[in-house]
């Protein structure tokens, strides 16, 4: 069982880095210090607070049916997506998944924002056209994920070539679940990036479930860091529910990056404490492995202690708290206020040009589309 | 005799096949322990075990190509799309190697590709999608895409008995919302024959999946509001397509509304079109209509997703228009 | 002024798009040092250099969707599929992740993914393909088969500078063997316009790419043998198709004969009888009829080729048969 | 430059193995005794000289314009495609790559089918439908292949996935060049066979190049063995251009998946000393790395020298030249005979049932379907 060895395999604090070089696996010294500033560290646990603190507020919403379509929670995995985005520059970009909400909110996304998507407003980032966390802002350096697991790691890879070939400073970051690193996409795209050493970081975050499949039945490598040297590539393993060690491993694979050293793929091993969205009751876990997770390895309980041992004060801590829930009270306020989307602008902007699509024959100038008994009984809940 | 919902027929179906035939099994993402992401595999694992209900990675194209593989070896592989939109990963597998097998190399290749399909859900882009029309084109492949629980168990069942490759289309929305008793013994509908849904005499409408019960829903208000006769054909199989029955329905009515839930630009809806121009020309009193969705990726928002996929109230319009005509 | 090959056309596009704007680049599959199985690509690695003409793995997917990437950041790429038979591995990220990027995230993706086409080549089944039918289905894409060497010159050009994804489908059978003088200066054509390529009164035939040819030496025969008077239109662009052309030209001469290269079934002839209904159904005086390939993959051996694929004396017979009709 | 690099790491006999765990690499002792009678040395003698006779004639035969499409020579690879499918028993299957030609015979396709093929006749495997190589027999035990490349891995994990469940003691072997390693169907086929650890082979020939891409634009690894530990499979590398060498490797990978113990990936190093195809002039090869390979490592001249060091008599080995010639005139012969396809055969067989594609309206009753005119002026030449 994997989960078990992933106890085995990966210790609490101080944590350990393996690295496995694309020559003979060789083992690299566990880093020294953590180059955080007091402030930064911080900040590290407002955005895994904020994370929590927002899918917390999302669940509560779900149960109310404000939510449309389905909940996907990054309970457990809140240090590896924060961390890690932690670690790029505000010009790099980065590709999230459904589990980083926390990297997300790191790259500049606002608890608004996500709250107006996954009540499917017209005033939402994607105005009601895609579904939860896929959206993305060029701008603040996220791309809109889509469904398709492994699509993205390609599309990083041309990212990232752009930047090779205009000589820019930047880096991009792309996550990818242990699940689909089966895929297609994930092979050709992180194949092509290292062989033009594009400055792409990948992100395999393990966190023993791709849906309800067990990661012993995605491959039968012992980890995912085994498989950088087939693409000729650096490659590190690390303790995803370690904050620091996460921003750490993350920040050295982006400076190498930056620095023309090509792709690194940084595995990070955690646990989905929640099925995969939250329809799923997940009966298939073993008995005791999540509360066993939750008991012993909770990401934010976990740093706090760090920071508490550092000498920071509780309250300190608490004032962290409450802002984050101040804003996330502000924020489900404003957002219950956004409208729903206006049905004509469903038309818009598949093309530059031209800018709509043709309103069909049997719709000209009709007001109502939608008779009331033919709103679906459900909205269903589907999944990412 | 209990009712049976459309989900626990296509379940029905595939347990009967694996009790009839030792050499069907079941592969796809989530299956076993989960029962698949809408549980139509539910129960299998515990019956059949994990030899015949394997739970792959998420590579929909090995599932495809390892279907194939086994199939040229003897065996009835039935893969599961968690969902269809996922099939495009495949497309290449279906289209170039399983497609063209017993053709270019004389490869039997019996096996199922199936998984939940269409929208009115809230789905989104990615997990609403339509995708028979990529396929049609593409000689090698049979396409059905039922729309009732009794056609569901009828065909799968079929499905998994043929010789080829069959695309099996289940519409999620339909999954728990249609309910019937089932004919009892061994079940089958045949690949490749319509079914006349409601006879009419004024107006033919030709569709399939989820929006033959618009149609029926239209033709009943229809007869209320207008008195008007509607005649709807549910094509159930679009390849092999029942040229028949349609052409009987074209002569019958003389006037065709042609519906889909899938966008109308290079949907089915012009296959089905050019061969009513083909085929009984003569016997039309006026055009040829197609109704679909609108040309745009399928938004998830309700008032968004209603506005852009074709409506009950669509079709009202669109048979007034052609009785009118 | 010298003659220039279909081939030596799209080749000087591509030389003056990337002359014109450093950001325009292209990658593929052997296309540097080799200049593509084709040598579509000849002479742009010397000329260019390593960084805007790149050799890539064979990975179609990564090769689409890496152009996307570099798209959304101000780039534009050029996507050669050594045969566009294999843009069906990337069909997954053309349909799900290029053609919505758009739509679903205000993502610009100005990219071209160009590649050889079509038959009459001996190619057999995997080096003979046509896919327009395949992407026509997919909001979001812009597909261009050009039969001329100025309007491939002229597409190639406006599917770089186009804001999105136009597929530029290049069809092999024309690539040495039409020859033309090219317009001088900076020769675009418009994405979206059909061409008449040759007025006429009594027929209409509605075609793209290697058929138009056939057409054309069909409409020869049919006036010096049956003094019939053949209007040839060739689309050019099938997504956004040219409704007001072919309007105009069904109201012209109120026969229309589709044919395609394609397989019938599901091909986009289906879509264009469709619209025909749709937008002149009055000025019909004949069904529209559709000529393509049989139904099968495509052989290779030529007596087999041949017999599948459209040739001259069948739009002979089609155009007869309506004249007739 | 790899090819330069293969001289380094690849030596001439005696040969070395490499094995890669996918534990951290171990290094295996090379294999000792070969295992092969004297008869069956002069087997694998036999396969390599018939491949290579067979192949110079149907140079022949492309010169002469009798051969349709493209003519894919194996020259210098005779060694990895002979040795390999040796190791496989009767009931074992195998999927071949246009430069397996050798597989092929050893497999039991017969030059006669074989020239039928490569001339499209009417009587030859495919009925004239597929190109050269492409057709398979499930009773000799080989698939017929396509041309994307990739596709054939998780077919053939399908294909051993059924000999799994069915209890077989049946092995498959699939061949992928290096080029194809860079597909999405590799990596989705390869890693579903290993983890559902099916009985099944697969040989990666790197030759250097795919068309005209040399092996390190095609991957940044230094090697494909370097790809098993990521898929936690064996890996083994090996000097594809000693048979003897091959057929031991690829026997013992053969062996263990027989004996229920998973995949093995092995890397046979070659070289492509003609062009992609006929038509390819090779203009991207540097200048010398040809004629060096031909002068210093050609897997026919190699072997033959080992076995007159073994004491065979060099009149024993030139009868068998003979024979090769002798077998290889009387197939031309009678191929020469074969009629050419019949044209409506063209419309039979797509699916069991319908048994044939209907005659579209526009050809009922016609005779003769392409007017001499419309022959392509020429058939051009089309790559794999
Ligand atoms: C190509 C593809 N196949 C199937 C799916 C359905 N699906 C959505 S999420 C998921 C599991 C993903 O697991 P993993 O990659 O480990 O990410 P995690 O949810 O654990 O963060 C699956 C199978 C998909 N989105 N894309
Ligand atoms: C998916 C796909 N993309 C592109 C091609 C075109 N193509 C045919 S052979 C070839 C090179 C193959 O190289 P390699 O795999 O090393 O095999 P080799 O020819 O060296 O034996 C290419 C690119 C193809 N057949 N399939
Ligand atoms: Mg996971
Ligand atoms: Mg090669």
């Amino acid at each position: 069982m994997p989960h078990a060895c992933y106890f085995t395999r990966v210790h609490w604090l101080p944590t350990s880095v393996w690295n496995v070089m694309s020559t003979p696996s060789a083992v690299l010294e566990p880093e020294k210090s953590s180059h955080l500033s007091p402030a930064q560290q911080l900040d590290l646990y407002y955005w895994m607070r904020l994370t929590r603190t927002l899918e917390e507020r999302l669940v509560a919403l779900y149960r109310q049916t404000k939510v449309v379509g389905g909940l996907f929670r990054s309970l457990g995995q809140e240090a590896d997506a924060v961390g890690s985005a932690y670690a790029l520059e505000p010009r790099d970009v980065m590709s999230p998944l459904i589990r980083n909400l926390g990297s997300m909110l790191v790259k500049g996304a606002t608890p608004l924002e996500i709250l107006r998507q996954y009540m499917a407003r017209g005033d939402s980032p994607t105005r009601g056209r895609e579904l939860n966390i896929h959206f993305g802002d060029t701008e603040r350096g996220f791309i809109g994920q889509i469904s398709h697991l492994g699509d993205m790691v390609p599309v990083m890879a041309g990212v990232t070539l752009s930047f090779k070939l205009r000589k820019q400073d930047r880096v991009g970051l792309v996550y990818v679940g242990d699940g689909a690193t089966s895929t297609g996409a994930f092979h050709e795209g992180i194949n092509l990036a290292a062989v033009q050493r594009c400055p792409m970081v990948v992100v395999v975050e393990n966190n023993g479930y791709a849906y309800s499949t067990p990661t012993r039945k995605q491959t039968a490598a012992e980890n995912f860091v085994a498989k950088a040297p087939g693409y000729g590539i650096r490659g590190v393993r690390e303790d995803g529910n370690d904050v620091v060690a996460v921003y750490q491993v993350t920040k050295e694979a982006v400076d190498r990056a930056r620095a023309g050293e090509g792709v690194t793929l940084v595995e990070l091993v955690t646990y989905r404490r929640k099925g995969h969205a939250e329809h799923d009751n997940q009966s298939y876990v073993p008995p005791g492995e999540r509360e066993r997770w939750a008991a012993e390895n909770d990401p934010v309980d976990r740093y706090r202690q760090v920071l508490l041992k550092a000498g920071v004060a509780a309250p300190e801590l608490d004032a962290v708290d409450t802002r984050a829930s101040a804003e996330v009270d502000a924020a489900t306020e404003e957002a219950e206020r956004s409208p729903m989307p206006d049905a004509r602008d469903a038309l818009s902007g598949v093309y530059a040009d031209p800018p709509a699509a043709p309103e069909l024959w049997f719709r000209r100038d009709v007001a109502r589309v939608v008779d009331a008994h033919e709103r679906p009984a459900s909205w269903g809940t589907y999944d990412g | 005799m209990a009712e049976v919902t459309y989900l626990e027929a296509i379940r029905q179906g595939l347990f009967e096949e694996m009790e009839r035939d030792a050499d069907v099994f079941c592969l796809g993402e989530d299956i076993g322990a989960y029962g698949g992401a809408f549980k139509v595999t539910d129960g299998l694992l515990e019956r059949f075990g994990e030899q015949r209900v394997i739970d792959t990675p998420i590579s929909e194209a090995a599932i495809i190509g390892a279907a194939a593989g086994a199939a040229h070896m003897g065996m009835r592989p039935v893969c599961e799309m968690q969902f269809i939109d996922f099939i495009s990963c495949g497309y290449d597998m279906l289209t170039n190697y399983v497609a063209t097998a017993r053709y270019r190399a004389f490869l039997p290749c019996p096996m199922v590709v199936r998984g939940p399909s269409g929208g009115y859900v809230r789905g989104g882009p990615f997990h609403s999608q339509n995708p028979e029309a990529a396929f049609l084109h593409t000689p090698g492949l049979k396409i059905v895409y039922p729309a009732t629980a009794s056609d569901a168990k009828g065909l799968i069942k079929s499905a998994i008995r043929d010789e080829d490759c069959v695309l099996f289309f289940e519409h999620k929305y339909l999954y728990r919302r249609i309910k019937e008793e089932l004919p009892t013994g061994d079940h089958v509908v045949p690949i490749g024959k319509a079914r006349v849904a409601r006879e009419g005499r004024d107006v033919s409408v030709v569709t399939y999946a989820a929006t033959v019960w618009k149609a029926l829903e239209a033709a009943e208000q229809l007869e209320k509001e207008d008195g008007l006769s509607v005649e709807v054909i549910d094509l159930r199989s679009l390849a092999p397509m029942d040229d028949e029955a349609i052409v009987a329905t074209v002569k019958k009515t003389n006037r065709v509304l042609v519906v889909h839930e899938d966008t109308v630009t290079g949907g089915v809806a012009g296959e089905i079109t050019a061969r009513i121009n083909e085929l009984a020309f003569e016997w039309l009193d006026a055009p040829v209509r197609r109704i679909g969705a609108h040309d745009v990726p399928l938004p998830y928002a309700p008032a968004l997703e209603d506005f852009v996929l074709p409506q009950t109230s669509d079709i009202v319009r669109g048979v007034r228009w052609l009785a009118g005509y």
